[in-house]
């Protein structure tokens, strides 16, 4: 009985595999075929993807992208930290945290609608023209500032996101517990709403590793800078693709740590299938 | 204004001719041992990253080679440092004109002269005259344009932050928006693909773009000079340098004895081009 | 202003452990609680009656300051707690409640659904936090699903999981909304064992229940809950097999008709 | 009794927002004395903050800006829907689905992981080169196209945080009502989905506002590529500090009216004020 | 493969509407149902029960589609519904359920929750299915509060809702899962006289609930579910007050003692 159902479904699942990559596999050839037939496609190839040269700027390009992932990785840390504080005053409730809240509100609305390369050029040689004793002048260190201001009010509302998921009652339920409301944060409500946001903290963690290179309007050298450098010597730009795929080749990594933290362990009590 | 304090008025160094060798600039506060530089001893010389030719050449200013790279260290000569004594450090745009300390003596990237600018920084004389001039495919609308006004409704591009395209709107006026790009080879990725019809650079540049950028390219002309003062390249320093008046008064001998046109003629080549009415 | 005397009082001088003054909650324009009086000596189990939607869920929330009230006291052991000055997760702490959802927490196990409070409140030792809790699953009788997930639960095994969550601390007063409502008839027996357990070791507990049975058997005191009042109160034999007002009566009716 | 509750309350409200009111004002006076009085300023206030400068960009800065927010407009559009269509194809279950899931991951592995600037290169300059008959030559066509392939793929992960949020038991009483799996996600998932993530969504929105302005490296000019143009000609940097404060303060609506949208009437059944 | 015989068939001709055959169903390694055999009449009312964890749930949960067997059958109206080929989505919205946890959907309001069913799935008029979901929320008293969201509502208001929410489809069999268990016995009265009222419409039942005294006064028949296998079934009056197999008798042992 299971048996013969067994055999109908995955017979069922086999001809819809099939199916979908067939028609998958389809389009692809197709749009493959008609790009290395079209008139411009020897030219195209040459430009944008010379073996010869992909070999040439991968190193420069490497080391660029050391820069991005020092960066990232710094800048990360500070930026959840920042975030999540953010987003814990902003979702404080009461008259009395009016002016956490509002500070957190304006600091979100003022960082996020900011272009970075704004905050960048402004810190970076704004500050230091200052003279001011005591105010560093690295342009990395101004170049970091400048990431951790700006990703900390994205990252502040994907936290906010998350802990308004989190149903209310959880929230009681802790309280009722004993639990100070910092407690209750801690314990009950983060637990829950960083897990649930974790692919939009992904998108953003993502986004810096790239964004990261917008330093190099300081005068520092990131992968994309390094392929643009590469390209000037010969208007060819298969150092813009390399930078692309090694990009994407650290983003993957990322993407699958964040899928297995986000899954959930089974799927619930009722319907998983469904 | 602040030049005062350098003790070296602009004029009294016009006068002075003759050989490139140190302290022959005839004032004793351009010598060497008296310039206040950023590294005592040597003079930092900037440009960007990457740079291009005929100004440079193979990305690598320290070769001597391009116009600035070779009008660099001329005037280097003329300060009195010798090749050793020049360190060159690459500056992003951004950091060359905004205030505060400077890493650097002077910088070479083709900045075009202007009163506007010169509120932000300092210039040096003028060490060229620059033209601009339309580059083109073969077959293209304005291929054979003889006049300014054949080229209104034509669409233009030319590199973010230059002259170019300052005389686009100012002088051509074209009909539609000038399309701007970050770099010149983006722009002439551009017109490769015919997005535009025509490329406003400066001439040495349009020639180089012409010879080794495009295939079939061709330059439909020079710009007529606009207004009265020609438009020239300077070197940029930081605003109020005690430097200034000592790198104009090396950049004015220098072109007094003829090394600049000798310059030009090595490294730009082919000046002739149709001037458009 | 009119409280409501309170007919039987086995031990007339031991002080309330909790006591509930002229209680007022609103939703918006609906008025949920009235004007509550409601005493629950040391020792003693009281159990609230009342329709669905009388507020008898709100009244327990108000009493563990889950609600801010809008007029009223409500007093532990003497110490008005409704007062803004007072610590209220510190009278929280003194407090344990059994949820009508449960409310348990989806991302703990069962396990550490129960060891939560007692380390990070009571500041007790991880091992003897898990061993109490461990015991506290035995007497619900759930040992064996310490390392489950709520989610993975059956209904009764939650709220069998939250009687355990609210006891693990030694509550001086339990709150039990609903106690019983996804237990089977044995595991009502053995909650009702349980209960009394509780009882004899001195535990408070105020219940909501609208099973009758259940309330019959556990009640020192019956109190039902109407328009926002606690219109009578007293033994379960008299208020729920001889009430005297009339809407208990009403209410009542179907149970015996 | 209610009433002396209440007017403790308020006094300690009162007096809590005093402080925090009185302790901010001081730290950003104590700021901006600080900056006044710094040998630097009055070249930094000329060079960033100069009014006649502002006055005189501002047109063409407003100009650029038109560009910016058709772009983003008419992307947002086939962003949400893109976005969506490729979340939905992540969270189906089963294995019939597998090549439309990996399809969905790939996807956005990829064109999260490709740098924007990468991508608007390659359409904008590449596609056009291949010189085939049909494909638009228009600039701002690739340029809209680069944005809807970047920024649906980080859109399609705020989405599916938003679905994965929805408690599985939500999916089974949709489809034990004979909803079907379309329409368990057209009117239970997806309402419940989308409200949480708003806050996730907005910051793709003013993202997508500022990046749409990338289109510039393709020569359309936005309102940064129009600060840019501005501040070369005299080397002041005022337009770009126009450009941020008119990007801020499109921002700011935006993000009040996704506040409404996203706020829960009332606060759920327990413990509210927690 | 040892099927239970029905005891008691008042009407042995009628086929049955529902029928389950050798149901099966595992959480991992947690068999939960191991052959399960059950036939349910038109217009019969069946009452589950069972212990806590035993499966009540999880069975109609299979019977409503809601989870994928792993062997046995189940028939709706004769035909086999968990062959791969049935439109599952057909088989659904011919059966209603109210769910132990009620699974109303929280962003819609309560006449919402009621409408989306008839309108999207048997397009029915809007204002034809408002009317209905008003009617059906008068059923359960609960009129008033057809605006509210349900989290605003007590849990036995929501309880209300999610039976009103399965009534308005008209289903073939009607799934109830702890159905009175956050009612009040007035409540129940009236659930009971619903049911009742539905019985006499035709409707057939399927019913879980460990109030031994609700299954008495609704129950046509009633089956014992333990160790994953229905272990005994007959009338009420049988089954409850006089189980003849071990483990009823010890399951039911409490209720009496
Ligand atoms: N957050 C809220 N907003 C608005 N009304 C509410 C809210 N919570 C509860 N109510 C209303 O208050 C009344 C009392 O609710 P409560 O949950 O206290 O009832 P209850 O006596 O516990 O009922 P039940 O026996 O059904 O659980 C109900 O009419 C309910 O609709
Ligand atoms: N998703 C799941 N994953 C693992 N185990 C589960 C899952 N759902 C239910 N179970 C287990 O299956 C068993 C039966 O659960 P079910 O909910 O059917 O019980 P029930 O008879 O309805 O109990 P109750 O009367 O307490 O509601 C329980 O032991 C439960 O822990
Ligand atoms: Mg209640
Ligand atoms: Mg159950």
């Amino acid at each position: 009985m299971e048996r013969e159902r067994a055999a109908y479904r995955s017979a069922r699942a086999r001809r819809s595999l099939l199916a979908s990559t067939g028609s998958t596999v389809v389009v692809l050839v197709v749009a493959a075929v008609l790009l290395v037939t079209s008139p411009g496609w020897p030219r195209v190839r040459d430009t944008w993807f010379s073996w010869d040269k992909a070999v040439e700027s991968f190193p420069a390009v490497l080391d660029g992208l050391w820069l991005n992932i020092r960066l990232m990785v710094v800048c990360a840390v500070a930026i959840v930290v920042l975030g999540l504080t953010l987003a814990v005053l902003r979702t404080l409730r009461g008259a009395v945290f009016a002016p956490l809240r509002i500070f957190a509100t304006v600091y979100v609305d003022l960082f996020r609608g900011l272009p970075l390369l704004l905050v960048l050029l402004l810190l970076g040689f704004g500050a230091p023209a200052l003279d001011l004793t005591g105010l560093p002048t690295s342009v990395l260190f101004w170049g970091a500032t400048s990431l951790v201001l700006s990703y900390s009010a994205y990252v502040a509302e994907v936290f906010r996101a998350g802990i308004e998921t989190v149903h209310p009652s959880q929230r009681a339920a802790a309280r009722a517990l004993g639990l100070t409301y910092a407690q209750s944060l801690r314990f009950v409500v983060l637990p829950q709403a960083v897990r649930r946001v974790v692919p939009a903290l992904m998108n953003d963690l993502v986004s810096l590793q790239k964004d990261s290179g917008l330093v190099s309007v300081l005068g520092i050298t990131d992968a994309i800078r390094a392929a643009q450098i590469s390209t000037a010597e010969d208007f060819n730009y298969t150092p813009y693709v390399v930078a692309g795929v090694v990009f994407v080749a650290l983003t993957i990594p990322m993407a699958r740590v964040a899928d297995r933290v986000s899954r959930r362990r089974g799927q619930g009590p009722v319907g998983g299938h469904l | 204004a602040g030049l005062a304090a350098c003790g070296a008025p602009r004029d009294s160094s016009s006068g002075t001719a003759g050989g490139a060798s140190a302290g022959a600039t005839g004032s004793a506060a351009c010598d060497k041992a008296s310039l206040r530089t950023v590294t005592a001893g040597t003079l930092t010389v900037a440009t960007d990253k990457p740079v291009y030719e005929p100004w440079f050449s193979g990305d690598d200013p320290t070769n001597g080679k391009g116009f600035e790279s070779a009008v660099a260290y001329a005037v280097a000569a003329k300060l009195g440092y010798d090749k050793a004594e020049v360190t060159w450090t690459r500056v992003p745009f951004d950091s060359v004109v905004t205030p505060g300390t400077k890493a650097f003596d002077l910088d070479f990237n083709e900045f075009s002269i202007t009163d506007e600018r010169k509120k932000a920084v300092d210039f040096s004389s003028g060490y060229y005259d620059v033209r601009q001039a339309v580059v083109t495919y073969q077959g293209s609308p304005i291929a054979g344009a003889t006049s300014v006004a054949a080229l209104a409704s034509s669409r233009l591009g030319a590199q973010v932050g230059t002259t170019s395209l300052t005389a686009i709107t100012d002088q051509v006026k074209p009909s539609s928006a000038p399309m701007v790009y970050n770099t010149n080879d983006l722009a002439v990725q551009a017109l490769k693909n015919k997005q535009i019809d025509g490329l406003v650079v400066d001439l040495p540049t349009a020639f180089y773009v012409v010879s080794a950028q495009l295939d079939g390219g061709v330059i439909v002309g020079q710009l007529p000079a606009a207004g009265g003062t020609p438009e020239q390249f300077g070197a940029v320093l930081a605003k109020g340098s005690p430097l200034t008046a000592c790198v104009s008064s090396a950049v004015d001998a220098l072109r007094a004895d003829g090394t600049l046109g000798r310059l030009e003629t090595q490294w730009l080549a082919g000046q002739g081009a149709p001037e458009l009415k | 202003m009119t409280a409501v005397p309170v007919p039987v009082d086995p031990e007339p001088l031991a002080p309330p452990v909790l006591a509930v003054e002229h209680l007022r909650k609103a939703y918006g324009d609906l008025v949920v609680l009235a004007d509550v009086d409601l005493e629950v000596r040391r020792g003693e189990c009281v159990v609230l009656i009342g329709a669905s939607g009388s507020g008898k869920s709100t009244l327990l929330r108000c009493v563990d300051l889950l609600e801010q009230v809008d007029d009223g006291v409500v007093r532990l052991e003497g110490q008005d707690v409704t007062d803004p000055r007072v610590d209220a997760d510190a009278v929280r702490a003194r407090l344990g409640i059994v949820f009508q959802g449960y409310n348990l927490f989806p991302h703990l196990s069962v396990l550490d659904n129960l060891t939560l409070a007692p380390v990070r409140v009571h500041k007790v030792a991880r091992d003897e936090a898990r061993d109490r809790a461990l015991e506290a699953l035995d007497r619900v009788g759930l040992r064996e699903k310490a390392g489950a997930r709520p989610d993975d639960l059956s209904g009764g095994q939650q709220q069998r999981v939250a009687i355990a969550r609210a006891l693990v601390t030694d509550p001086v007063v339990l709150l039990l909304d609903e106690v019983t409502s996804a237990l089977d008839p044995e595991l009502v027996g053995e909650v009702l064992d349980l209960l009394r357990e509780l009882q004899a070791d001195g535990t408070t507990m105020l219940v909501n229940t609208h099973e009758m049975g259940f309330a019959r058997q556990v009640a020192d005191r019956v109190c039902f809950l109407g328009a926002g009042r606690i219109l009578e109160q007293g033994p379960a034999a008299q208020v729920i097999d001889d009430p005297q007002e009339e809407p208990t009566r009403r209410f009542l009716a179907r149970l015996h008709g």
